[in-house]
């Protein structure tokens, strides 16, 4: 592809510096230069390849401690107001590889969600994993499918199946077979969505080395191969005071940074099949002899995946732009950001995996085979997508909807 | 509903040999297939775990099953002349791939070129006999392959309507009493080391559209100068093999070759329609193996405390997902019965304008449900949608496969309008 | 293509007398209907060009279609014993509905409270006689309705499923040998004046969802008590008239009372899949005068100097449209197939959860398409599409109605979830 | 409704300024007390009884005068600036009656698109439409449908049905049975989008009452009734040269601001739709018992209806915006909002058809009643969209997309 995507997608985000601009630009000469332009040799093993890769971008470039208050030694993005440049960021390194960007876009959610005051206990603890040398594996427990016969307490509808129990002095978390949303079986940490003895949604950070936190076997996934995936067991796990987060909006909080950070994740990966399909598009022909773009039908079907990235970026710009106003203290404000995170998020996600299904459907077998590397954008997004939905589809995220513009009660 | 057998399918079409077939499926998948199919993946180098799995399926030691197009007297169980052979396709097409789709499309390719000999009404009872001992008279499974796309033009070869077969590069030369066979071809199911027969469409002029320039030839994987590359690795479809296949100077006798100037262009149309619906068994079978699995999820797993099931939006999703399996296995076996309905009054020849746009249609529409519907179900599962556990993963990788072979969706959606429309120049 | 004729439908369900009954009330479409529907929705309130078109279509100086359930001996022509009585019914609404959806559901709808007292194996002898002369002997058309919406609930009346009739607030007592009738209903198709006879479901126990206390009691229009308000104004469907209906003290013979305590729930859920295949037989008549219409459109107006359909992309979406044409087209006769397997070994019975549940999946999913294509039909049709010149338009007003009828899509769903999923408290 | 549309649907849209805010106030109280306050009075024959209300609005309100620049007597809201709140304005005029929005679009894309330089002699003469003491009604004509065995020039593949032949020295337009796009039966003036000797498209102005201009009878359509719609002959009608508009942009800037215009109406309409299934859903009850917004089925659809209008109010925002900060001069960027205006302007008319189409599923019969009003939105909102369409479904903005995004040059 001989343009820019900058100058094919407008962005209509405002107030990115020009600090930010040359972080920016520094991610992406990482993603073209390390990733993008070596790919075929990655073909086999990408994962363990990519760690080398990784390492660089945390540490070399830094960005682990991107989003680290400066008192603790980070560049000082770890307010509202860099939402867009954060995101910004997540897309450049999601269009080389969707799993390093959704274990940066983890870092970054525990920072912002939970450590946007890193004068607090919490956000303390949290700077002091990401203070590390050496790359942090995060790993995030949400609220998802309950069990029959078991009543768990609630997160709107979603179960909570981690439990902090208040004993004497002590708080000790427990839970069985505990699916993390990627990247189990590799974390250093956990961030864990529990329920605190009243069954109040709280937020818990666990290392993965304190005594108690047992890990599964590995799961084979669909995508985000590098994040590899283990059930856990929490068996008594005590819990020091400055690692749990209480408060009603704690997790809201969560899901709004998530689905701003994991939009940008796939609408990176989406980026780079859009270059995958242009190319492709300018060298096939159809029919014995016209190029394939020039065919009318295959241009609607290719205009439906420029169009799907397009909305797709105004709508993480609008959400960006939501965040960055979000004042801290008001809770009908936080319901509404929270409300309208979960619409654009849902949205953002199924545009991305909307515009790689339909442009696979143009390569034919180059679309599922692993060589031309659309179908891992595919697998990458669907896996970052059912994440993110915790269960149900989008039931919950419509319950949240409904519940926030109708008043609903009982749902 | 009480199974998934009470998915509707009309009636009145079924072959009254459906369920005995149906049921030896069943058991064998059940059997041979569910219990390793979560290792299959890791398995599509080597076939380990899989090719004992279509022995068991199609070699005389186990159903036999690769015999079955086969006339009786030649080994075969004559289903080349049934009444119901396209009917008993889709079953067997969606048995087999609610196991695995990838199991099933190689299975039934091996058939695939083999319909253009031994489907009545156009047997060519010589090349019947000559193969019928490889098929009828092995403890393995053995596959045989059809040689279409080649590296230039992608899926053209099979837009036969508009293009009559004039991108097609891979010659056939008569020399004597052989043929001389000289090309590249990509991506045939069944090749990469595992098609022992090939049936292969080339030109004996390239750049001809005229039929009688069309020929589909017969080559045996051992004659020389056939060599196959090793298999792609793909987003699914571990057990379907697919690669590089060269004829180098290839000879093989004249009189394989199918039926000879015109008319194998016209056999060569009519293999598309078995594509088809075969496509949309494979499809039916894995939703119906969809619905057994988010049956389960949505009785065991909780949204508010309650099954999912019970919530009634959750149930409004799962239930069009239901309602979609239900709409799509009557549509396939329409599909079947529009192949079968050839040799009928109102029946129309296989390789008409009308069978092949409207079985194009109704295989486009399947697998836009069920690239949907597969989808949706991981977004069900959340949490647990990208675990292979979970097998739905698996078939949503492996269906859209489906929906990406045999020309792909633009060509479905061509050869529809082309014939709704009588258009003149798409 | 050629026709229209030739969207495939299941071959082997279709009855001899098909193709009588098509070019009949074709012919009819052509001579009453066409030339005048581009006026209807302006007669919405006089019917002054509605009624004779009615008139033509149903009574004895036209067709006479509407004596075509009662028993041959009672003057009528005998379909309610045929083995194809819904498949008729659904070429019948697909013939009529293809001209006028409102007048497809007014017609048909006169059928549907006889369908309980008419239909093998309920037929009531004595009801029969006594109403045939009403409609086998008359010059006019003459309509029944069936009178289910009451004020409170909506279509919960419909959910006889679920709530097994306890939201009825219609009474009937019996008074001697006569039924004490009061109530008020809503919107039932035929009301607003052209009502002759209704099928009025009550509760002889307000509140029960005993299915003992349902009753389902014919009310001839000119009984003291009864009175019909004025038509209501809706964004389509003009031929179909609908009002307010109240019972005041209605007395009628004991016998008006369809069969019995038990049985009137039963025949009423029998009501339920007459409705549901009779509302996708309308869907596919509209959707092929929709194909005629724009077929005419896409060939003679362009986009880039070319005939629409001969652009790649437009194709492709027409073709889709087509496509769904089809796909529906099967479906709508499959789901009747099911009805009149009711009597056949592997049949179900009308009334039964797999019954009703198939075909509120069949026609939800019917409707949607049809929602969708007419959408877009208007979007191809571009700024002539709201025009009322090019006929789609009237379409898209009147099908949305057929969507949103009989409980709408939620009921659909629900119900489908229920049987696929086998959910207890849906 | 007990709450405000405000809060439930936040914007993000910046640069409203307290004056702007004002105006948009004032109308959105016209709305309520003349329109909505009163809307069963007006079931029958609406049109007539809604011009009293529209002349209130237009001259009384003034806002036949608000996008007139200020040395011409109007508001002076005839810059790019303005686009986010013209679009307000008309979004709370849309809420009460789309007919009466539509013509004010009509007004606003006249002068924006065409006069955005007043002291030219076409803003002169358009700005001297619109200074009548009288509601003044414009029409549009634009590029559609051609006729099998015709060749016309084209807009992007769309017919240009109407000639400006240049004979000695005078302009004549020429064009047979051309359709408007609403309100060819009532226009006091149109603004024709037509071919130049050249086959350029460029833009003409043309008075009803010219010699020339006749009407075809008037045509039933599905909504906007009150804007009644007739063909136009153009039979050599004399134009004078300021009556036309050149460059090479002329067209596009028309296409530019019709979807930022057009889709503030149809989501206006789609706010009061809003209004309507929310006092539906909170009144009806299901199964015989719970509140309709209390079962979850219906919950998802009302959430949906949600949805849909809150990602089409992002969406028009965001389109204002790159609006508002177009600069007059650049081609290039110029192709560039263009081709965004179309993908966003069909996404807001298709997301605003898609609320009201699922939310009449939930009213039943009180969906297709005329009495309950959501049925007229829904025709209104659908005559909208064809009209903005022209012809061929998508298929030409994905052409336009396509284009743009992949360098088509064959289609």
């Amino acid at each position: 592809m001989h343009k820019s995507l900058d100058s094919l997608f407008l962005s209509t985000r405002e107030k990115i510096d020009e600090e930010e601009q040359r972080i920016i630009n520094t991610v992406r000469q990482w993603a073209e230069r390390e990733i993008l332009a070596k790919r075929l040799a990655y073909l086999e093993h990408y994962d363990r390849e990519f760690a080398a890769k990784r390492r660089m971008l945390l540490m070399d470039i830094g960005l682990q401690r991107l989003a680290l208050s400066e008192e603790n030694g980070g560049f000082g993005w770890n307010s509202t107001t860099r939402a867009p440049s954060l995101a910004a960021v997540l897309m450049e390194i999601g269009r080389a590889d969707a799993a390093t960007a959704y274990l940066s876009a983890l870092q970054f959610t525990n920072l912002l969600a939970c450590g946007a005051k890193y004068t607090t206990p919490v956000g303390a603890l949290i700077s002091s994993f990401y203070s590390s040398d050496q790359p942090v594996n995060p790993a995030l427990i949400l609220p998802g499918p309950g069990t029959v016969d078991e009543q768990t307490p609630l997160f709107f509808g979603r179960s909570i199946n981690v439990r902090l129990i208040h004993k004497g002095d002590e708080d000790i978390l427990v839970g069985n077979n505990i699916r993390t949303a990627g990247c189990g079986a590799i974390a250093d940490h956990f961030c864990v969505v529990c329920a605190d003895s009243d069954g109040k949604p709280c937020i818990t950070f666990v290392p993965a080395d304190a005594q108690g936190v047992q890990r599964g076997n590995i799961l084979k996934e669909t995508g985000l191969n590098a994040c590899t995936n283990a059930d856990i067991k929490f068996n008594n796990v005590r819990i020091s005071r400055e690692a749990i987060l209480k408060g009603s909006d704690a997790v809201e909080r969560i899901y709004i940074w998530l689905n701003l950070f994991l939009g940008a994740v796939s609408i990176g990966a989406a980026m780079n099949f859009f270059e995958i399909v242009y190319d492709w598009a300018n060298t096939r022909t159809i029919k014995g002899c016209s190029i394939m773009k020039d065919n009318p039908l295959c241009a609607s079907v290719l205009a439906e995946v420029a169009e799907e990235i397009a909305i797709a970026r105004f709508l993480i710009d609008d959400l960006a732009r939501l965040i960055s106003k979000m004042t801290v203290t008001n809770v009908q404000e936080m319901q509404h950001v929270y409300t309208m995170s979960q619409i654009l998020g849902y949205r953002i996600q199924q545009g991305a995996l909307r515009a790689v299904n339909r442009g696979m459907e143009l390569m034919g077998s180059a679309g599922y085979a692993r060589e031309w590397h659309a179908e891992k954008h595919w697998r990458d997004i669907k896996t970052i997508q059912s994440y993110l939905c915790g269960v149900g589809a989008e039931v919950p995220v419509k319950m949240d909807t409904a519940r926030f513009f109708f008043d609903c009660k009982d749902i | 509903m009480k199974s998934i057998d009470d998915f509707s399918r009309p009636e009145e079409y079924i072959s009254p040999m459906d369920k005995y077939f149906r049921s030896a499926v069943r058991a064998w998948a059940a059997k041979d297939v569910l219990p390793h199919r979560r290792r299959f993946d890791e398995d599509w180098k080597e076939h380990a775990l899989i090719e004992p799995a279509f022995d068991a399926l199609m070699a005389n030691k186990g159903l036999g099953i690769q015999k079955a197009l086969f006339p009786a007297d030649l080994g075969g169980w004559g289903l080349g002349q049934s009444d119901y052979a396209f009917t008993i396709a889709c079953t067997l097409a969606e048995e087999v791939g609610r196991a695995d789709t990838a199991m099933a499309v190689a299975f039934m390719v091996t058939y695939w070129p083999l319909t253009t000999i031994l489907v009545e009404p156009h047997v060519n009872r010589r090349l019947a006999a000559q193969f019928a001992p490889m098929f009828c008279n092995s403890d393995k499974a053995v596959f045989a392959a059809l040689a279409m796309t080649e590296p230039q033009g992608g899926a053209d070869i099979e837009n036969m309507e508009l293009l009559g077969g004039k991108t097609i590069k891979t010659t056939a030369r008569l020399d004597g009493d052989e043929w001389v066979i000289n090309g590249h071809k990509l991506w045939p199911t069944n090749t990469a080391g595992v098609g022992q027969l090939f049936g292969v469409p080339c030109t004996t002029c390239v750049g001809s559209n005229d039929p009688n320039d069309f020929a589909l030839i017969f080559v045996p994987a051992d004659v020389k100068g056939v060599t196959q590359g090793g298999p792609y690795e793909k987003a699914g479809m571990a057990a379907d093999k697919n690669g590089d296949l060269w004829f180098e100077d290839v000879r093989v006798p004249a009189w394989y070759r199918a039926h000879g100037p015109g008319k194998d262009a016209e056999v060569f149309k009519e293999i598309i329609p078995w594509g088809l619906v075969g496509s949309m068994g494979f499809l039916v079978g894995a939703m119906m193996n969809l619905y057994e699995v988010l049956y389960e999820f949505v009785s065991t797993r909780t949204y508010g405390n309650r099954p999912l099931k019970e919530n009634d939006a959750i149930a409004g999703l799962i239930g069009r997902i239901a309602g979609d399996i239900e709409v799509c296995r009557i549509l396939a076996y329409e599909g079947a019965r529009i192949g079968d309905r050839r040799n009928r009054p109102y029946g129309h020849p296989l390789y008409s304008e009308e069978v092949l746009a409207k079985l194009r249609n109704l295989k486009d529409f399947v697998c836009d449900r069920a690239v949907e519907n597969f989808g949706r179900a991981m977004d069900v599962l959340g949490v647990y949608g990208p675990d292979r556990q979970y097998d739905i993963e698996k078939h949503w990788r492996d269906i859209k496969i489906i929906q990406l072979w045999m020309g792909g969706k633009q060509l479905c959606q061509m050869e529809a309008a082309r014939f709704f429309y009588n258009c003149k120049t798409l």
